[in-house]
């Protein structure tokens, strides 16, 4: 049964699979293996940390400091890697540890001085990037065997197209945090939280633990988003990523979930993600776009698409009232 | 066809570099693909991956940093597409790219630390540094080639260097602060990393009170027009040229090896040309200004 | 309830102060396994404010609370569900993006293998919902239901985490008859398998019909506990007012036919209410009567614009008018005072002050603020007559107990002296001496040539005000009754015969 | 009035307490911080810089704490700027006289927020993202004016409105201030203010009220637009030249930070321009700290997230409500022991 909490999310499936096709129509090569490994393999390490403002955004909250995380999980694993002879396995765990710590410590700060989370997470979001440049300010290279080992793990399917490591990930965080956003307590509790948090509380959800883990959580994704792009790149920069919590909550908004909280689809931002990439890859298919047409244009699919989403809802929502009620006692 | 990514479009020096590299391959009559990536590795590196997608003949890349490109690269080299790099090199086995056409970002800032010790012949001299944006290789290399200039000359001292992210208006707030902080007096030259920044900063030396050119000297790197016209005015001291001409040297040797198989040399490096005030800078401001910039 | 048995919660010397105000002071309560135990108590005694104080959601100042002899100070709604205390506050307190399932389940979810199992969920949803005559879908989300489906499943949830005590602060206030009576049934079973029941209402009826004891509040203190088989609802009243309910014999002017004001034809809009006729005079109390659902609040969004008609017109003394959205509505001298005044009445954050002039205002315009002399006269002139009870016009209207917070909206639209007044549910959470006072209230207006529409549940009060009682069912007019031929009797008849017809 | 004046100044009271530590640790930095000189006609000295280059964000959180109180949020602030300002140099160049231009970039700034209001108030999408658009195309319409080059002109009229002075005080220090107060009595001497407030805190009780909160709505982005164009001219004056790249790039977290260190809440509902305002002082005294101390660039990002880090924590109401409940019994304690719980604040988060 399709239920009608779940028409957003069709909706932004239908959207790609239209807007997909339609650009294979116009520029036949883009429907080839390479342009779908690809998408995934470079919008790998957005859409992990998408999944995380995925349960932020659900919540109610917004972690504007994941772009600024990345940066400082590559430029951290660069240093480490290149002044002591720790390895990239030990390297991973001591990052994700600190990321899921600062995480937590906003969550904590949010929770406990009472404060909104758009202002906590760009003080976040400064210090983290800080933090980088005070780790270095040049672009420092990674070069570990084990390195080039998960590098050079892919598929390399019929057409060229490589199905590389990192989109794998991506693709398992998105299942993991599908699963959690839908079949444990900790995700009804974020939808919870999400509905009205003074609700929520006087229902018994545990507002301190769960705002925490939030974001711990989209904190540790921002570092696994990290560790994935220092795989793509083989190299931290404290310049890097700059924006990327923009382009995160884009995708999550165009997947469907409500910047207000309380209404969302992780699997949504999956294709919000595959939309935006889309986007990006028909710009460049066509070529002949000035630097400042892009960002017109880019901001006009955006519109486009928030408005066809908005029409679509409109007129699938505007008839339907249950029709149950009372039954006779 | 040719794809070209370009970093984005945040100076003018940058717009100037995308309309000579347009107007180049409209010369040789080449279909030039651009992908603007606001700025962002990983849009250069989408971009890329479309290219090869698309079986472009050849891409140009100006990269937006130095590290991060041997995954990408190798699929370019894979897909037999030459590769050229334009205005910066990157961190990554030769034989992944066919050239970069590069100034030596060093090298600039050195030719400006030279130039400023020449100048004051021995004199002593406090230099405030307006670098750029912090972590840009620009803003590192040429701090590091300006400190090489002026390493052998105990007269001259940088007394505070601060960034003024590249732009005109942080330029100036910069330089309003270094006037009072250090007291404009006490001050007698600027080195700034790029010319826009040196422009907004004359303007704040002019706002304290002080001529700038005069009392304090100037020397930045770019060569954009409006320093030029500073200079004619004799209100800045000496440029650096940063040529927007990279794409021109980069198909020449593009073409060159699909005529008969050239290899071009790894580096081509562009003239870091100094400017000073006994150019005509009327003249070159006249040149430029239709350029772009 | 059996006396020497242990007291199941017992809670003495409870005190809460808030700025300016003593909303606790002293209190004492006693509950014993079985029984149900009403609270009592003026609008702004401290009911509701005792109930989160037992349940952690506010802190004490001072005070103990034993369960089952044992002392427990929970901190959160959380700890107190866990010792088995299961509460239904005031305001629905559910989350409206959530399913109904999902609701009913929050916190203690069935799993397997460590997910949620939906399907579990939901039967059993199904299964406990059926014992409160709600048939409804339970994977569907919360918020497409209306408040009173929302204030059952409510219920159901508290009644399902109490192990020991549950308590319910006025959760028949947007009830029908039946559906209170299917609540009373389960109460008589929870009552059976020995829990303790804490029952806030402001209808007398309901309180002797299924309560025990009753403690009575006022001003904070408690006044007293009654056995209610040995007391009236006079001793009770007496007790909650401290002075004796003066009992109006009505004896009302007759219904003098003023000119037509409101002329509504065939006004209606798609899926929401169907066409309908409606003439409405000067000096004349138009009843809106029907069961839940019934689309009596439809009605009136319908003719104020909030929800705009898609069909028909509205003439006002004989020009036709467009009635596109309230702020039409209330240039036209138009009021509505909603039926939710959580989401649709009360600007929480605003002062009470603010909120009583808000609708003058708006009508004023943006650029004629009235002067706060002004400002202050009319707000005080109506806290004194409505008897709102409240430590300072500047406190937020959201700090206001629910009954005072209703009072406060009736003011914002006596403030703007309209023509046509339409009240929904007017008296919900009222207490009985502001309701006598209310129902006299809208006497007055009538008198004084104003017209009013209002839509209620409560057949007695509708019987007492009305000149003119329209019958709702299935959001269509189905009878309509004059004069001699309103009574409770004949709203009732109305209703069924049409259910009757349709079976024939 | 004495008692509207009082009500203000025990709000904005702990921003003025931060705003004066700000300004000490500059001075501990910089001796010479609170030296101001009369030099060249005007003005000269640090403290004026920071009232001086606290303009842009001043401006726009004049703006922007109207849409915060309708509970919305405007992140277009940035890129409007840049668009009015390639607009203002666009028209000088093309010869049309400063006045012109002022009034060209007026009319965008105006249609920008035009545009945002529809989006918020009619079509119903979420601030956030309504804005976020203009976010992303508005710089490139501002690139499309200048096509990508700093547009540098010599107008005087349009650059006495960035670096110019009346009577020694730079030019931007009197608009701001001014437009600050125009607003500020503009909303609260009529009822727009309250009305402001009554939709950002329950937009549908506030409709049933007969506001007309879609217009309202739409006033308040218009207001926003207006603050960045102006905004955006002065940047634009100040370095006689539009740069469309970079002009108010990220201003509008700036602005933000300044309505929420000003203490408005960005659910929405209650505003404090003046607050706001001052908020927007102590991000630029902030800033000033930073270039007077002669630290490395590197460190930049990491003391401004540290300070402004410790001035919410202080901000925060927990922190408030704490300090607020030791002043009372502290205070309590010399009057009437008895009654000091009574002055237990409410607080139905408190556990
Ligand atoms: N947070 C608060 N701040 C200040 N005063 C408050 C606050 N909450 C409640 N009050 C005051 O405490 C008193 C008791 O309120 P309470 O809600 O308990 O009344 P009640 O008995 O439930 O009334 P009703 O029958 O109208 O629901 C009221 O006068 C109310 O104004
Ligand atoms: N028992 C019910 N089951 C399901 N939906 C219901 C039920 N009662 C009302 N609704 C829905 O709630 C909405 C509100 O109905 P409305 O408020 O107009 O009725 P009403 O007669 O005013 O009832 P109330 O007494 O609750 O005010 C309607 O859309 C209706 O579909
Ligand atoms: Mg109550
Ligand atoms: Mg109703």
């Amino acid at each position: 049964m399709i239920r009608s909490t779940h028409l957003p999310l069709l909706v932004t499936v239908l959207t790609f699979l239209v807007a997909f096709a339609l650009c294979g129509s116009q520029y036949p090569s883009m429907l080839t293996t390479r342009v779908v490994a690809n998408l995934l393999t470079d919008n790998a390490f957005l859409g992990i940390v998408a999944v995380g403002m995925t349960f932020v955004i659900i919540s109610g909250g917004i972690d504007l400091s994941v772009g600024s995380v990345i940066a400082f999980t590559g430029v951290f694993l660069a240093v480490v890697l290149r002044d002591t002879s720790l390895h990239p396995l030990a390297a991973f765990a001591l990052v994700l540890s600190l990321t899921v710590a600062f995480g937590a410590a906003m969550g904590a700060i949010i929770h406990y001085l009472d404060m909104p989370a758009f202002i906590v997470t760009l003080a976040g979001m400064f210090l983290a990037r800080g933090l980088a440049y005070v780790l270095s300010t040049d672009s420092v290279p990674i070069t570990h065997e084990f390195y080039d080992f998960l590098q050079s793990l892919y598929w390399k399917a019929p057409g060229g197209g490589r199905f590389r490591l990192t989109g794998v990930i991506m693709l398992l965080t998105f299942l993991i945090g599908m699963i959690m956003a839908h079949r444990t307590r900790f995700g009804q509790n974020v939808y919870a939280l999400g509905g009205g948090a003074q609700t929520a509380k006087l229902m018994g959800v545990p507002l301190a633990q769960t705002t925490i883990r939030i974001y711990a959580l989209s904190g540790g994704l921002a570092g696994l988003a990290g560790i994935v792009f220092s795989l793509y790149t083989s190299a931290g920069y404290s310049l890097a990523t700059v924006g990327v919590e923009l382009d995160a909550i884009a995708a999550v908004v165009i997947g469907g979930t409500l910047l207000t909280g309380g209404t969302g689809f992780v699997a949504g931002t999956f294709f919000g993600i595959l939309i935006m990439g889309l986007i990006q890859t028909y710009i460049v298919f066509d070529g002949t776009l000035s630097s400042w047409w892009t960002k017109i244009v880019i901001g006009g699919l955006l519109f486009a698409f928030i408005l066809l989403q908005k029409g679509l809802t409109w007129a699938t929502t505007a008839r339907r009232k249950p029709l149950t009620d009372f039954a006779a006692p | 066809t040719i794809g070209f990514s370009q970093i984005g479009s945040e100076s003018g020096w940058r717009a100037a570099e995308t309309t000579v590299t347009k107007q180049e391959a409209e010369k040789r009559g080449i279909d030039l693909k651009f992908a603007d990536a606001q700025q962002k590795q990983e849009n250069q590196i989408k971009a890329l991956r479309s290219f090869i997608a698309q079986g472009v003949d050849a891409i140009l890349l100006a990269p937006v940093v130095a590290t991060g490109w041997d995954e990408v690269l190798e699929e370019a080299k894979e897909a037999e597409i030459p590769v050229m790099l334009l205005d910066r090199t990157v961190d990554a086995p030769e034989d992944l790219y066919m050239t970069a056409v590069t100034s030596d970002l060093v090298h600039e800032g050195k030719v400006a630390g030279d130039w400023l010790q020449d100048e004051m012949a021995g004199a002593d001299c406090s230099i405030v540094e307006l670098q750029g944006t912090t972590g840009s290789s620009p803003a590192i290399d040429r701090k590091k080639g300006f400190e090489e200039g002026i390493s052998d000359a105990s007269n001259l001292k940088i007394i505070r260097s601060q960034t003024g992210d590249f732009t005109r208006s942080q330029g100036k707030v910069v330089m309003e602060s270094f006037l009072k902080a250090e007291g404009g007096a006490n001050i007698c030259a600027l080195y700034a990393h790029n010319d826009d920044m040196a422009v907004g900063a004359i303007q704040a030396i002019k706002e304290a009170g002080l001529k700038p050119g005069e009392d304090i000297k100037i020397v930045s790197i770019d060569s954009v027009p409006d320093i030029h016209l500073a200079m004619a005015s004799g209100e800045a001291n000496a440029t650096i040229e940063l040529t927007p001409n990279m794409a021109g040297p980069a198909l020449d040797a593009l073409e060159a090896y699909l005529a008969d198989g050239t290899v071009p040399p790894k580096w081509i490096q562009t003239e870091s040309k100094l400017y000073t005030l006994k150019d005509d800078n009327q003249a070159i401001y006249e040149l430029k200004k239709d350029l772009g910039y | 309830m059996t006396e020497g048995t242990r007291p199941v919660l017992s809670c003495t010397g409870i005190s809460k102060f808030f700025p300016g105000a003593i909303a606790l002071d002293e209190v004492d309560l006693t509950l014993y396994s079985g029984e149900v135990h009403a609270l009592l108590g003026e609008n702004g005694a401290g009911k509701s404010t005792l109930i989160k104080c037992i349940t952690g959601a506010y802190r004490r100042d001072a005070g103990t609370i034993h369960l089952q002899g044992q002392a427990v100070s929970p901190t959160s709604t959380k700890e107190s569900q866990a010792l088995g205390i299961g509460t239904v506050y005031q305001e629905v307190n559910l989350l409206p993006n959530l399913t109904v399932a999902e609701n009913l389940f929050l916190g203690r979810q069935p799993t397997r293998f460590g997910l949620v199992s939906y399907s579990r969920m939901q039967t059993e949803t199904a299964r406990i919902l059926k014992d409160y005559g709600l048939a409804i879908n339970p994977a569907e989300p919360l918020s497409s239901y209306s408040v009173a489906v929302q204030q059952v499943v409510a219920i159901a949830r508290a009644v399902e985490l109490s192990g020991k005590v549950l308590i319910l602060d006025e959760p028949t206030a947007s009830l029908d008859r039946e559906e209170v009576e299917l609540l009373f049934s389960v109460i008589n079973k929870l009552k059976a398998r020995g829990l303790a029941i804490v029952f806030i209402t402001h209808f007398l009826d309901q309180v002797f019909e299924i309560s025990d004891r009753a403690t009575v509040l006022r001003n904070g203190r408690v006044v007293g506990t009654r056995e209610l088989a040995q007391a009236s609802q006079t001793d009770i009243i007496h007790l909650m007012l401290g002075r004796q309910l003066e009992s109006r014999i009505q004896e009302r002017a007759p219904a003098k036919s003023g000119k037509p004001l409101l002329e509504l034809n065939n006004f209606g809009r798609k899926g929401t209410v169907d066409p309908f006729n409606l003439t409405i005079h000067e000096g004349e109390v138009v009843g809106l009567a029907g069961l839940l659902g019934s689309g009596r609040t439809e009605t009136a969004n319908l003719i104020f614009g909030v929800v705009p008609a898609d069909q028909g017109e509205a003439k006002l003394r004989g020009k036709t008018i467009s009635l596109a959205n309230p702020r039409q509505a209330v240039g036209h001298r138009f009021g509505l005072c909603p039926e939710d005044r959580k989401t649709e009445g009360i600007v929480g954050d605003l002062s009470v002050r603010e909120n009583i002039i808000l609708a003058l205002q708006a009508r004023q315009g943006w650029f004629r603020p009235l002067a706060r002399a002004k400002v202050n006269e009319l707000a005080e002139a109506y806290v004194k007559t409505l008897d709102i009870r409240l430590a300072s016009l500047d406190m937020p209207i959201r700090f206001l107990s629910g009954g005072n917070q209703q009072k406060a909206l009736l003011a914002r639209w006596l403030a703007t002296n309209p023509d046509f007044l339409i009240l929904d549910e007017p008296t919900r959470g009222i207490d009985v001496g502001a309701h006598a006072e209310i129902i006299a209230l809208i006497e007055r207006l009538r008198e004084k040539g104003m017209a009013l529409l209002v839509a209620s549940s409560e057949l007695e009060e509708l019987v007492a005000y009305s000149t003119r009682v329209i019958v709702l069912k299935d959001r269509r007019q189905v009878d309509e009754l004059t004069g001699g031929q309103i009574s409770t009797g004949n709203i009732v008849k109305a209703i069924a015969a049409e259910t009757n017809r349709e079976v024939a | 009035m004495v008692h509207g004046f009082q009500a203000t100044l025990r709000r904005i009271a702990p921003q003025l307490i931060i705003l004066a530590v700000v300004l000490l640790l500059n001075f501990l930095v910089f001796p010479d911080f609170f030296k101001i000189e009369f030099q060249n006609d005007r003005l000269f000295g640090n403290l004026v810089d920071v009232f001086n280059r606290g303009a842009p964000t001043a401006l726009l959180c004049i703006g922007m704490t109207l849409v915060i109180a309708t509970k919305g949020i405007d992140l277009s602030v940035g890129a409007v700027m840049a668009i009015a300002g390639a607009t203002a140099a666009d028209l000088v160049v093309s010869g049309y006289g400063w006045g012109t231009a002022l009034i060209g970039a007026i009319s965008v700034g105006l249609m920008c927020g035009l545009w945002n209001g529809v989006l918020v108030a009619f079509l119903r999408i979420q601030p956030i993202v309504a804005t976020l658009v203009l976010m992303v195309a508005g710089r490139g319409i501002a690139q499309l004016i200048t096509e990508g080059t700093i547009l540098t002109f010599l107008n005087e009229g349009l650059i006495h409105l960035g670096a110019g002075t009346v009577l020694g005080i730079p030019t931007p220090i009197l608009i701001w201030i001014g437009l600050g107060a125009i607003v500020t009595l503009g909303v609260r001497r009529t009822a727009l203010g309250m009305l402001v407030e009554a939709i950002g805190i329950n937009e549908a009780s506030s409709r049933v009220a007969g506001i007309n909160s879609r217009v309202l709505l739409v006033s308040v982005y218009l207001v926003s637009g207006f603050c960045a164009a102006i905004a955006g001219v002065i940047v634009a004056a100040d370095i006689k030249g539009a740069d469309a790249n970079n002009a108010g790039l990220w201003l509008e977290l700036d602005a933000i930070l300044a309505v929420v260190i000003g203490g408005n809440s960005l659910l929405g509902g209650r505003f404090s321009i003046t607050a706001s305002l001052i908020g927007a002082l102590i991000i630029q005294s902030v800033n000033s700290v930073i270039l007077l101390s002669g630290l490395p660039p590197e460190f930049n990002l990491v003391i401004k997230a540290l300070i402004i880090i410790a001035i919410l924590v202080i901000q925060s109401p927990t922190v408030k409500h704490a300090l607020y409940i030791l002043r009372a019994s502290a205070e309590s304690e010399a009057l009437e022991p008895a009654r000091a719980a009574q002055l237990t604040p409410p607080k139905e988060t408190a556990q």
